[in-house]
């Protein structure tokens, strides 16, 4: 039993608060969300030479071998910083399931450009009918001479207009919402038949609806087995979870700390506000509800070797109590800033959202504590 | 005792729904039904055929304009309203200021302002609210110096809602600097078009504009613009702080809403079935619809006790503070409804006449705006923690 | 719409309010509870004198011909006395079957001993199996050359060890939870073959498991349409609810009360502890979950003439709301009492159990919700 | 970073589950199992065997007979502890006057006292609240006037757990009026054999005898019996107010109270099928299993902290509020449960012993009772409003 940081992962902390304390004050962050991706491309670089894309890969694969600590001290980091750069998507999310699933000359293809930066990736997993579900596939693809044939229709892909490659799942066999048969390819975004509709999100971020249209790749676009993907594009979106949890923590931190600054400075009826019993109590249940959460991302990226399904059953769990306990404290920051919480110009409300469209992204509290329930049964 | 409406005002039911369905322009309407935003000229078309069927003042003596209902009329009223999605009726002018020149205006003042209101001529805003102020309304700060036949109003005003609409604003602003808190305040008729009158829009964090500031800097006010005594513009204030808040509620919107709740969990899929059939989220809509079948008794005991002569007080307080719970509930359960597409914002789906292939299903659009709109139920109009302290004096003797 | 009382029910209003603000002091009711019946006999008599017995009954049965609103008054101000008399059980429960089912003769030889508190009548429906679903009946009559013989178990039948007369569930014919098939038999408490466990309930009331051991009854024991008492059953349990509702609206009011005054005069770090606004707040969350509960309870008496299913989805949602209330004034009453809120020698405690356990009678907040969701689609 | 135990940590686990399997009385474990009452010849017996294997003052230091654990394994205790159904560990000798005769007690006192815990030949109980008092426990009135080699006490005490077994009190009182609040108050040990001492019964809303109230009428007491100097005795209180909570989350109880719900709906039906499978129900005990499972991490890492030296403060409140709201929506459930048969209140069914026949499953007999004690959770040892003042204060400096 542990909760210290090693040295190198201090080391790693201090690195990224710095940057995002010195790079990411809420000013500069209106103007990287005002670039054409609607993040900062220069970021995206820095990031890239201090080694943070690289974090969560092995070795072998050109990473440092970071494991779930090491992704949580990032995304804490991040969370603080409300950052805008596709790190989810195209590191944890779309590197996460190259690695898991490529052969090595795709990952190599893959990830060298993605650690260095120079190729974004986005991993289109949803459908517009699958809610929350990553099985409820209906894209199809159909085996062509010397390749495939993909046609469906991927729902709310983050970041996947600024993506230059797309990983899509799709059937290659099997029912609607089976395991088997799910295979995952490659896709260029500039392919033809490739149609990618962005758009922002209210929280600040982007995403994108993709449409494929009878798009052709050839056999070495289809990573790992095939109709065998399901096993690693869960260990994907179990890690990705665990990263939200991770960022959410820190947009809490973030918003709790506005909040009871505001208690102490904001006069009212000649007193601070923070001097009134019930306004205390308030801020005392959104720490401890920060608590809570911040245990749950420990336990969330402390679980993540775990064999699958109890694995997925821990960061069901902490995907449920980051849920509840982030909208609770999204909800209490706006109040407790009252109308100035409300507006765009105030940090805590960028924050807000954040935290309440958490969970929105890869299962909101009913779809995790379901999950649950049929992992622990 | 009975819960149900008399057969007169099953009529009255009757009629206002037919009016409301001849009459209610159907693309405004439709605004309404998508969560579109309604624009002033949408708000200035719907209010005139309102008022030419004089049905726009509802609260007003008849004399002046207005429709002469009985607290249940307006209610029900105010149910089919919000049940044909009319939109929002726009306060400031015909619910606030009009009643205290009523209460409180001069032969002169009426004259002149409150045909102004029901033609539409006028739109009028609040200038209440203060930076730094907050619930504290009577820590006004805004300084008003009489100087001959005018007051030279130095100050700033702040949440001014729909503010760049408006022609007219009321305002509280302190005429005697010696006196303490809530003395030393008059209330101020203000023409935004004087010198000195700047409207700078406040962006909310759904993206609307829908608040604003006004600075005032050496406005100059003519002195028959002033409601009430010098001084005594308090008065003023808290009438319209009390003044006919039984629709405070919000039963009907709420009811309106919870229906489109249904309707998309209807149209949502979960699991291979309708989010509707789920288990645990219709438990989640049925918990929030028992408390609004309580919520519309308690208004209704309300009203009821209001059309018997009583003046509802801090029994305002409860309905404002448990309204908004449900309220927030029924967006919450929207947002969480449509899952994924929660995400999507795209401001221009919001505008009314947009023709653009919908991301997602085409309701989802904008119910995470609402969702975050709505937190401003339980902050504005004196916030919820406020209106507790008010039960907790006023009915609790705390 | 008016919420006022007419005269009549003002008279009996300050009628019942006066009996139990004069004769049913807490200290009273202890000496009521520990008479053998766990209630007292003498009240009884006096309620019958009264004619609150006759309440709820027609005229043409020796009633009052009262209606909810009626019912409403009489059991509100039950509630606020904590009254332990089996008013809900015999008159509402077991007098409201009977005119229901009954021929005129039952009627007339079951109602007149029991309006004028000569005999007392318990509903048995509920069984150990079926928690609090009416229909779940397992309990068999079977036909006997000149009558019935019944034999079953029927569970928490509430005042059943102080009754002479039972009214028993049993099924003439059809499935285990059918509506069909469904009869209601009167028993003789002293029958051979009864058997009759009586024990206290938590919230003060007396209860009894009753066995029927090849009980033989006769024909004329059968009340209403052989197998056909499923409407008439559901129609009295509706009832019972909404006298349920009506008694936790006056306990929750003094409940309210209790606490209200405690907030005033107990003294801690020098000031009384209603000074301090967490508590202030609190005690007003609890203030409208009385007005709620009692707007509800309203709603309830008010639609007990309404046709079955939009009787009974407006009874489930009044259920609900007074279940969840109850709980939140009893849990807070509780705790803004402190320790004394724990003992047995406040009445704030008593009030409490009552308001908790109101939610095991006749159905609790998940059974309710569960009917509403039914009756609502 | 690593949650998971190291191999001596597992190896102490394993040695601790063993010992309870073969050393706790199966009678004894089998009352706590079924909610039933244990008897003051339970605890001894079962301290007793604890006493002998050497883990029975689990806090003192090896010197005096303690354990000498790290604050991990005695969390490994607590765990297997409650997870082995062993009876509540009365605290107020071993866990509170011991500690406190340790550090702040003469040697004199020490040889006297602390052997005599250890051997179960006295049983202590806590004379700190006063009626009134509640969770002001600085405004102690009970006084104590010197006279000699004596003090001569007077004033009463009240919710005096588990007082009616004891033969010795540890007890605030004031020495000094004249000072203010929390100075002049002394720390007396107090012979309950004392001609003056009386001990009456309160009776909880549950039916239980566990507190009472203890009245001190011209007791005398030696000088000697006095811990730390004369009015310095508010020291000894807050050090005890502050030891060692790392296990006030009550993780382990909760776990286990939990466990005991889902077998319990396991075993009730409804709808016709496990009450384990509603959607609902099954949701709810999801809701708590998770806040649970989140509240253990937090545990672990304040502990872990004092593992490592830290003193935990303010957190340990944190840790009471959320590890009462956790428990007592466990033992909700648990009422809720058993449906109907939640309402037989049968107190001789609560006795160990008693072989009567159920009403109903015989698991149900105890839960409502225990709904309603469990109710004392968020009251006593400073009520959950007072810790989130505590919060406030310490960790918001608010």
């Amino acid at each position: 039993m542990d909760f210290s940081l090693n040295d190198e992962q201090r080391m790693l902390d201090e690195t990224v608060s710095r940057v995002i304390r010195e790079e990411y004050g809420f000013e500069q962050r209106r103007g990287f969300a005002g670039e054409p991706d609607g993040f900062s491309a220069a970021n995206w670089s820095l990031f890239a030479e201090l080694g943070l894309l690289a974090i969560p890969f092995a070795e072998e694969n050109g990473g440092f071998g970071g494991g779930g600590v090491e992704l949580m001290i990032v995304q804490r980091a991040f969370g603080r910083g409300l950052v805008l750069e596709p790190y989810l998507a195209s590191v944890v999310l779309g590197g996460g399931l190259v690695e898991q699933l490529g052969s090595p000359a795709q990952r190599e293809r893959l990830l060298s450009p993605l650690l260095a930066g120079k190729s974004r990736l986005a991993l289109a997993w949803a459908e517009p009918e699958g809610r929350y579900d990553h099985l409820a596939v209906a894209t199809r693809a159909e085996r062509d001479s010397d390749g495939y044939r993909l046609s469906g229709l991927k729902a709310v892909v983050l970041h996947g207009d600024s993506a230059d490659r797309l990983l899509v799942t799709a059937r290659t066999a099997g029912g609607p919402t089976g395991r088997a048969g799910l295979s995952v390819f490659l896709v260029d975004s500039a392919q033809p038949g490739v149609g990618v509709r962005g758009y922002a999100t209210i929280d600040g971020l982007r995403a994108a609806e993709i449409r494929l249209d009878d798009v052709r790749v050839g056999a070495d676009a289809l990573l790992g087995p095939e109709g065998g993907a399901a096993d690693a594009l869960e260990t994907v979106l179990t890690l990705g979870c665990a990263a939200l949890c991770a960022e959410a923590v820190g947009v809490m931190e973030a918003a709790c700390e506005l909040t009871l600054d505001y208690l102490k400075t904001r006069q009212q009826f000649g007193a601070p506000i923070g001097r009134f019993q019930a306004l205390q109590h308030r801020m005392v249940d959104m720490r401890i509800a920060l608590e809570q959460a911040q245990s749950m991302a420990i336990f969330a990226a402390c679980s993540l070797g775990l064999p699958g399904a109890e694995r997925d059953r821990r960061i069901a769990a902490a995907k449920v109590v980051i849920g509840n306990s982030g909208r609770f404290v999204a909800e209490q920051a706006i109040q407790l800033h009252g109308g100035m919480g409300m507006t765009d110009e105030a940090m805590v409300s960028h924050l807000a959202k954040r935290l309440v469209m958490i969970d929105h992204h890869l299962g909101d509290v009913d779809h995790h504590l379901g999950r649950f329930v049929a992992l622990s049964d | 005792m009975d819960i149900t409406y008399t057969a007169e005002e099953r009529a009255f039911r009757d009629e206002v729904r037919r009016f409301l369905h001849d009459r209610l322009p159907a693309d405004i309407a439709a605004k309404v039904r998508e969560g579109k935003r309604v624009t002033r000229e949408d708000h200035v078309r719907w209010q005139s055929i309102l008022a030419e069927q004089g049905w726009f003042a509802v609260h007003w003596p008849k004399q002046y304009g207005g429709t002469g209902w009985t607290p249940i009329q307006r209610h029900i009223f105010d149910e089919e309203y919000a049940s044909a999605h009319a939109p929002y009726l726009v306060p400031f002018g015909v619910s606030m200021v009009g009643p205290v020149i009523i209460k409180f205006g001069t032969e002169e003042q009426k004259r002149r302002y409150l045909p102004r209101i029901l033609s539409q001529e006028d739109w009028w805003c609040q200038g209440y609210s203060e930076p730094g102020a907050g619930s504290d309304l009577a820590s006004v700060k805004t300084r008003a110096v009489r100087d001959g036949d005018h007051y030279v109003v130095n100050g700033q005003k702040t949440w001014t809602t729909l503010g760049q609409y408006a022609n007219m604003m009321f305002c509280l602003a302190r005429t005697d600097p010696t006196a303490k808190q809530q003395e030393g305040i008059s209330f101020l008729l203000i023409d935004m078009d004087t010198p000195g009158v700047t409207v700078r829009p406040i962006i909310t964090l759904d993206g609307a504009h829908e608040v604003n500031e006004v600075f005032l800097d050496d406005v100059r006010v003519p002195v028959e613009d002033r409601v009430g005594e010098e001084g005594k513009g308090w008065t003023c204030a808290k009438f319209l702080l009390t003044y006919e808040r039984t629709g405070i509620a919000g039963v009907g919107h709420a009811k309106q809403a919870l229906a489109h709740l249904k309707d998309v969990a209807r149209h949502q899929t979960a699991n291979g079935r309708p989010l509707y059939e789920d288990p645990l989220f219709r438990a989640r809509i049925a918990e929030v619809e028992v408390d609004l079948m309580a919520l519309e008794m308690t208004n209704l005991r309300v009203i009821s006790a209001a059309q018997n002569g009583g003046v509802p007080g801090a029994e305002s307080s409860m309905l404002k503070v448990r309204g908004t719970e449900i309220r927030q509930a029924i967006t919450d359960l929207l947002r969480r409804a449509v899952g994924p597409y929660a995400l999507p914002f795209l401001p221009e789906a919001l505008e009314g006449g947009w023709d653009g292939e919908p991301v997602g299903p085409d309701y989802a659009a904008p119910l995470s705006a609402q969702y975050f709109n709505r937190r401003k139920l339980s902050i504005y109009g004196g916030s919820n923690e406020i209106q507790k302290n008010i039960i907790a004096k006023m009915i609790l003797g705390l």
